[in-house]
């Protein structure tokens, strides 16, 4: 029991029940199977982003880069893929460039110990700007054939199974060991939660530091290599605003910006809160200028839930111990 | 010797490291494109609001927290501003309101954070939604132009002995705000805050009240903004100020105001946001293509920060009388405890 | 003090840590200079010295976070120079380190494991963690220090100070190290504990662990450290064995003055007791409770009192604190101040009302790091510096605080130097002056003197007493009895959140006997063997 | 002297026809591939020779500084740039024009567009002779700008923008308050919204339902394409607009929109997407829903706006049905024919120019694709 309390993810478990209980009242279609697919299908590179973006939050940084990586790896995707480049290889060269980008965000935060909120944001500054050299702003066509379609989750390869599907659930549970049942994964929480501590009990801050920002840089890439499957091609300003996004859902899944709290399951959820709202908003047919308004209620929402839960558990856990005694 | 003492304590000092570094590029741009001067005050006065909200971010973050709200709370107050002024409420009336809708999102973003205690980026990205989702609602109803005001135009385009209006109101602004963080009581208190929130609660400061006051400050003065814009542009569009957070934020950073909260000010804000602003301003004139911007810009954001960060801390070992602050480890930017 | 005088005969033994002419300075000021000291195996060392003396440079150097200038040390005859923690503590030099260096996001297992966690091997991998062997190796130890098998997988977050400090230990035990250095080890911990704690370093030392054991506590010295090597500015005075040595010899070496034992105790002769009940009554507590840790708190505290609280990890000493200052809110019962009820939003207006408080941990709460000294000092009472009630005046701010400087005779260069440059003992006066600063009528006082050295002690206590005797009003709550015996009237014992004993005219009590009883008596109520007293 | 008069006559008299072509929109002028461009003199019936000669003899190898100020970098507006250059290409060979352009984008947030005004202060500054300008910034804030930067001698021509001056005046006189010298672009009502709509009505017969997939909602375009594309509907009360949703104007959010809606309304006959990314976006969405496309007979048309050459292959594969080419090579070359005449010619031009648009499907994408595909062949750069 307290221990379900304490779980960072409660709070978005309920949140995720409230809006979806009350889409399933006034939305006919909302509890179908179908309209499920539809929007997670929408999400899971979202989640991707989402989940790197918790790994480099648990280790107290924060990587505003992604999206414009994602995009900027979409873009090698394409390009590569238009030089009639093997599906593997380009996609290991998309990986690659992923990992590089994070390493230096990694480096420029931890070695040259810049504000992790500036040099992330230069980063992508970077990024975008070379897939817009690349481009000259006119989108990468022309790349796209079947395999692509099924990486981005256009076509599936069998029955209702997607790639993108696939590469979420696995990533998923990779993370997720990774933070619960490896060394690695304690070490994450330490350096987020007390840095000198860490540092002290002899463990290299630097490596696990600069670790995070890697992982969250391929997840970057990853998410992008489904995005060129799935978007069919890559316009200069693919990126934009993703990293809010994934930042949201990863705050939304119990994350904190101080560091040391952060759960893959809470990224996921939180991230198919946000997919659902718009899925029901567009379901409702809400004026699209009403939009914004509706996402920035349905954050709120989930802050307050996650709120009231906490001091709920309070209550709780103080009655208990009242008990005892 | 003497001299240099001087120079170390005053390089220590946040905001002037940026604030020579920005003198440096404008005389590399005047040296590179002679017409560069003749384009100063247009381009300042595009950036004044942008500048104030730089300031706003500035003083949130040395309290410690950061706003998202601001660029969108901005771009809603011009929008308010416009439809009031545009539907003949008196000049004086409609600009009071701009201001106050900034104030408001101000009050409610300090409201929602100070009450139930939440996280502050998720709630002031909340606020962002909603004030930039009011302005499009709001844009889709009316027609957010059209007003005939001469006092309120000429609130930019007006000018003292050459010198725009909007530089006054803004300088003004922010040297009231520069005042307000170095000189006074809640000045005080918002760095005590910033630098550690648990010690300053125990020390008898109504932590809650100081946030509060933080977050209808950076408000109030994207109000100011939000009015400034609207009398610049003469018309309003849904999406106005969307993205001019980041621009703000990372303005106080390179102006030397650390995430961590604590430290920095008004004036080194300015700098920091000068310094951004005349970069951009000068790349262009340079005929940078488009293209090459992205990371041109990066680049410079990244020196600049470098730059400011090494030369204070030389200026701090430097000055520093006492030899034990060295041996502990120094203490990295955004390091939330 | 307990402690039965157990010797081993260290003199014929090996020495394991051979510390040669070690010197370190930082811009032009010499920390350290040509430090020398030997650890012999199995030997408890005691490093002594007032703040500044060189002690914590020496750690530094050992422990691999800074690097020497010249010298060497040589570890069982191999000369070593770790680059940094991690370095040292392969190389088998283990510090626990003054100020707690635990991870609050990671449980209890995870801390004290942490950095060499136990893999298990799976499929030729070795990634996955093997929590269940990492419980069994720990489990027996944690359990003498009252650490429970559950304990283990809670987040250290949801502890106490102390309990955290208890962990720290058991995670430095731990360790298989050679040499072990414990720096303040017992700061803040309860007189059980600090038993608990002796007799594991015994353990140690007999199983051939060197230990450097840096204290400002010289009672505790006798019968457990074997030798004791004295610093002062930066220099090693002659190591003496402590078998022959009295405590007045070691001050009188470390701080270069005479003290007498008398200076440092017998001063609470000077409060008379009869002054307490028939000056008025300032504050008093009804049945104030508070969910799970407060129960049912009632007394009540007069002008010109100091009232002691004891009580063991968790009791609900600083909670009761924090209550009373309006930083947690009770949920029941009345509080009066002057007569009259008072219901606190926030710190702030128990500051208004005239209560002020000295908090327990003194990094995380008390001095505010990235501010100067005089504006730690002005903090809680701006107005006082200020013209037309809120601007500040920097020209009042500096007068005011160099008035401190000079009564409270705080160590600092300059008032506008930043805080954390200070030691411990100036930091800790300066947030003195902070709460005198707010004319208080009531002063609660939260480990008056944690990780201060006895020259610093003996001057905080001073502080207490003259604000007493100018009328005012006091809460001490402290760990050492000891302390609260030289400070308190009236000592309240505390235990699961309520009042379980209360010893009164503490001052009247001059012999020794009568003060082993008390200590005994306090002792037994904490620890809930007995009941006399309760109400 | 009198004959130099004369060849003025005749030139003018040529130009005149020429622009008057260029604003009506001619067939031929739709389709201005390099060769069939009429100013170039390729005419089988006139001589223009003497008239190339004369205009030479005015330019007299002067230098003339050009602005590019689109609100983002994008395809479409890479191939008004194209246009025009080529345009700039055969002047220059024809008449010894020398030209500088300079192209100035906003990364992000295209549709604030406020970046966009600092822009025009540096053309100014600069003294450019004549700017090029797509914003989303306030028509008002722009028109104050233009009359600024024309009192200081440079000519400015919107061009792709919306006829919506946002000026109170506007009500009694179209062109009031329009301070750009001309204003090049197309009716986004009646010549984009309207076509598709009237597409799907004839291609439904007049029955059946739509969604749509809108432009981010506030900006005026997706506005205006909305007003033409209802208006048109009314008109066949078989037809219903079921159901909208933003889109963005970008292709993964078309698709997810697209995709939601269709969960709703699996039974519609046809999606309007307000650009062809969108369109795309909803045609992939068709697929994964496993419904069928438009045959001709059965299945959902899905038409989109732009006419960019990836829509014209997705065109040729079925994927979408129909799309509204606005012919962006053709308005990248009017914008420079345009300020020619004005700039050096001294010549009137219409203060609103509408290119031709047209909708493409199978049945003539050939044409306007290969059209395309020739401007971009040509490797000509400024």
């Amino acid at each position: 029991m307290k221990k379900f309390l304490s779980d960072p993810i409660l709070g978005v478990i309920i949140l995720l029940l409230l809006v979806g209980g009350v889409a399933s009242f006034t939305v006919d279609v909302f509890f179908t199977l179908q309209n499920f697919t539809n929007f997670l299908s929408g999400s899971y590179f979202v989640m991707l982003l989402a989940m790197g973006m918790t790994v480099v939050l648990i280790s107290g940084g924060i990587d505003l880069s992604i999206g414009a990586v994602m995009a900027l790896c979409a873009g090698i995707v394409a390009k590569l893929a238009l030089q009639g480049m093997s599906v593997p290889l380009v996609i290991v060269c998309a990986l690659a460039v992923g990992a590089f980008v994070g390493c230096l965000n990694g480096l420029l935060v931890t070695v040259v110990g810049l504000p992790d909120f500036i040099a992330t944001l230069a980063m992508s500054a970077f990024a975008t700007g070379i897939l817009f050299i690349w481009t000259k702003g006119t989108p990468i066509v022309g790349y796209m054939d079947e395999t692509y379609k099924q990486i981005g989750g256009l076509a599936p390869i069998y029955r209702g199974v997607t790639v993108p599907m696939v590469t979420a659930i696995v990533i998923a549970f990779a993370l997720g060991a990774m933070l619960k049942k490896t060394k690695f994964g304690v070490h994450l929480f330490s350096v987020g939660s007390n840095r000198l501590a860490t540092r002290q009990s002899g463990i290299n801050v630097t490596k696990i530091r600069i670790l995070a920002y890697v992982i969250s840089g391929v997840c970057a890439a990853l998410s992008g290599i489904i995005m060129a499957g799935r978007n069919t091609t890559v316009p200069p300003d693919l990126g934009g605003g993703y990293e809010v996004l994934a930042i949201a859902a990863a705050l939304i899944g119990g994350a904190s910006l101080m560091g040391g709290r952060g759960r893959i399951l809470g990224a996921i959820l939180g991230e198919v809160v946000l997919a659902m709202t718009i899925n029901i908003i567009n379901l409702l047919g809400v004026p699209s200028s009403y939009q914004k308004i509706f996402i920035g209620g349905i954050l709120l929402l989930a802050v307050l839930v996650n709120q009231f839960v906490i001091s709920l558990r309070t209550k709780i856990l103080m009655r208990s111990t009242n008990k005892k005694s | 010797m003497k001299f240099k003492n001087f120079f170390f304590r005053s390089v220590s000092i946040t905001g002037i490291p940026i604030f020579g570094l920005l003198i440096f590029i404008v005389a590399l741009f005047q040296f590179i494109v002679p017409i560069f001067n003749a384009t100063v005050g247009d381009y300042i006065t595009n950036l004044v609001p942008v500048l104030l909200l730089t300031v706003g971010a500035a003083i949130v973050i040395i309290g410690g927290s950061i706003d998202l709200s601001i660029g969108t709370v901005c771009g809603l107050s011009a929008g308010i501003t416009m439809w009031t002024l545009a539907s003949g409420l008196p000049t004086a009336l409609s600009i009071l309101l701009g201001i106050a809708t900034g104030a408001f999102f101000g009050l409610l973003n300090g409201f929602i954070i100070t009450k139930f205690g939440i996280n502050d980026f998720i709630a002031t990205l909340a606020t962002l939604n909603i004030s930039g989702g009011l302005l499009i609602v709001l844009s889709q109803a009316t027609d957010l132009y059209g007003a005939e005001s001469e006092f309120f135009t000429s609130l930019v385009y007006g000018s003292f002995f050459g010198i725009p209006t909007s530089f006054f109101i803004a300088g003004a602004i922010i040297l009231l705000m520069q005042f307000l963080l170095l000189k006074t009581i809640l000045g005080r208190r918002i760095f005590a805050m910033g630098n550690s929130g648990a010690a300053a609660n125990v020390a008898g400061i109504n932590v809650r009240n100081v946030k509060l006051a933080t977050f209808v400050l950076s408000g109030t003065l994207a109000g100011c903004a939000g009015v400034l814009l609207a009398a610049r542009l003469g018309g309003v569009q849904a999406f106005l100020g969307l993205g001019y957070e980041f621009t703000a934020i990372a303005g106080a950073v390179v102006g030397g105001v650390s995430l961590a909260g604590g430290r920095g000010s008004a004036a080194a804000a300015l700098a920091g946001g000068l310094f951004i602003g005349t970069l951009a301003q000068g790349l262009q004139l340079i005929g940078v293509e488009p293209i090459f911007f992205g990371i041109v810009s990066g680049l410079a954001l990244i020196i600049g920060v470098i730059f400011d960060q090494k030369i204070q801390d030389i200026g701090q070992l430097r000055s520093r009388f006492d030899s034990r602050v060295l041996a502990q480890p120094p203490r990295k930017e955004g390091d939330h405890g | 003090m307990s402690a039965p005088l157990a010797f081993s005969p260290t003199e014929s033994a090996p020495v394991i840590l051979d510390i040669r002419q070690i010197s370190k300075s930082y811009q032009g000021v010499a920390a350290l200079e040509n430090a020398n000291l030997q650890v012999r195996k199995g030997e408890i060392h005691a490093v002594l010295g007032g703040n500044g003396a060189g002690k914590s440079t020496l750690i530094g150097i050992l422990s691999g976070v800074t690097q020497p200038d010249s010298g060497e040390f040589l570890l069982e005859g191999s000369a070593l120079a770790p680059r940094n923690p991690r370095d040292a503590i392969k190389s088998g030099i283990t510090t626990i380190y003054q100020e707690l260096s635990l991870v609050p996001a990671l449980t209890t297992l995870e801390n004290i494991f942490l950095g060499r966690e136990l893999i298990i091997e799976r499929a030729g991998m070795k990634v996955l963690l093997d929590r269940k062997k990492m419980k069994n190796e720990v489990i027996e130890l944690a359990q003498i220090f009252g650490i429970s098998k559950d304990e283990l997988d809670i987040p250290i977050s949801e502890f106490g100070a102390l309990k955290k400090k208890v962990i720290e230990i058991v995670k430095a035990l731990t360790f298989d190290a050679r040499i072990l250095i414990l720096d303040e080890p017992t700061s803040g911990l309860e007189e059980e504990e600090r038993l608990h704690l002796f007799d594991h370093m015994r353990n140690l030392r007999s199983r051939g662990v060197g230990l450097i054991w840096v204290t400002h506590h010289l009672d505790e010295l006798h019968g457990l450290a074997d030798v004791a090597t004295i610093f002062r500015d930066g220099r090693t005075l002659e190591s003496l064995n402590l078998a022959n040595s009295t405590v007045e010899e070691i001050t009188n070496l470390m701080f270069g003055i005479q003290f007498n034992e008398a200076g440092l105790r017998t001063k609470t002769n000077r409060l008379q007791k009869d002054d307490a009940s028939s000056k008025p009554e300032v504050l008093s507590l009804h049945e104030v409770s508070r969910a799970s840790v407060l129960r049912d708190i009632s007394f009540s505290l007069h002008a010109g009192e100091i009232i002691g609280i004891s009580g063991l990890a968790g009791a609900g000493r600083t909670e009761l604190a924090r209550v009373i200052m309006g930083l947690d809110n009770r949920t029941s019962g009345q509080i009066f101040l002057m007569g009259k009820e008072v219901k606190f939003k926030s710190s702030a207006s128990a500051y208004k009302a005239g209560i002020a408080m000295l908090p327990e941990d003194r990094k995380q709460l008390g001095i505010i790091s990235g501010l100067s000294v005089a504006e730690n000092i002005s903090i809680s009472n701006l107005q006082s510096v200020s013209k037309f009630g809120f601007i500040i005046s920097r020209k009042k701010e500096r007068e005011l605080a160099t008035k401190y400087k000079e009564i409270l005779s705080i160590r600092t260069p300059s008032v506008n130097q930043k805080i954390n440059n200070l030691s411990g003992g100036s930091q800790q006066k300066a947030i003195v002056a902070r709460c005198l600063n707010s004319n208080p009528s009531i002063l609660i006082i939260d480990e008056p003197t944690q990780g201060v050295d006895v020259a610093a002690k003996t001057e905080v206590h001073e502080l207490i007493r003259d604000f007493i005797s100018k009328g005012g009003a006091a809460i001490v709550i402290a760990s050492e009895i000891q302390e609260l015996l030289e400070l308190s009237h009236e000592i309240l014992v505390l235990r699961n959140g309520s009042i379980v004993g209360r010893i009164e005219n503490v001052q009247e009590s001059k012999e020794k006997s009568r003060i082993v009883q008390i200590k005994s008596e306090v002792l037994a109520l904490s620890a809930g063997k007995r009941s006399k007293n309760e109400i | 002297m009198k004959s130099t008069i004369k060849t003025k006559t005749l030139v003018l008299a040529v130009i005149a026809s020429l622009v008057t072509l260029t604003m009506t929109g001619s067939a031929a002028n739709a389709i201005g591939t390099l060769k069939q461009d009429a100013l170039t003199g390729t005419s089988a019936t006139v001589d223009t020779a003497a008239t190339d000669a004369a205009i030479r003899k005015l330019v007299n190898g002067r230098t003339i500084k050009l602005g590019f100020a689109p609100p983002i970098l994008s395809e479409a507006y890479t191939i008004a740039q194209q246009g025009a250059w080529n345009q700039m290409k055969d002047y220059e060979t024809r008449y010894g024009v020398k030209w500088v352009w300079t192209e100035e984008a906003p990364l992000n947030n295209a549709h604030s567009g406020v970046e966009t005004t600092g822009f025009i202060q540096n053309y100014v500054a600069k003294k450019y002779d004549a700017v090029f300008v797509c914003s989303a910034a306030p028509a008002t804030v722009m028109q104050q700008l233009y009359k600024q930067g024309s009192a200081k001698g440079v000519e400015f021509y919107q061009f792709n923008s919306t006829e919506q001056l946002n000026q109170k005046s506007q009500a009694t006189d179209a062109t009031a308050g329009l301070s750009s010298v001309s204003n090049i672009s197309y009716d986004n009502r009646w010549q984009s919204g309207a076509l598709a709509a009237q597409y799907i009505a004839d291609e439904l017969k007049g029955k059946g339902e739509i969604i749509m997939i809108l432009g981010p909602a506030g900006s005026d375009w997706t506005k205006l394409r909305e007003q033409g594309f209802r208006a048109v509907v009314k008109k066949y009360p078989g037809l219903k607009i079921v159901g909208a949703a933003d889109g963005g104007y970008v292709r993964d959010k078309g698709l997810t929109a697209a995709a939601d809606l269709l969960t709703k309304y699996p039974k519609i006959n046809a999606i309007y997407g307000e650009n062809e990314d969108m369109a795309l976006g909803a045609s992939a969405a068709i697929d994964a829903a496993r419904l069928k496309h438009w045959d001709g007979k059965s299945g959902i048309i899905t038409i989109g706006a732009d006419g960019l050459v990836s829509g014209m292959d997705e065109i040729r594969k079925g994927n979408l049905t129909a799309t509204v080419n606005v012919g962006y090579a053709d308005m990248g070359r009017t914008m420079i024919r345009t300020m020619f005449a004005h700039k050096v010619l001294g010549m009137d031009v219409a203060k609103f120019i509408r290119v031709p648009t047209v909708i493409v499907d199978k049945t003539n994408v050939d044409i306007f694709q290969s059209q395309i595909k020739a401007e971009l062949a040509t490797k000509v750069k400024y």
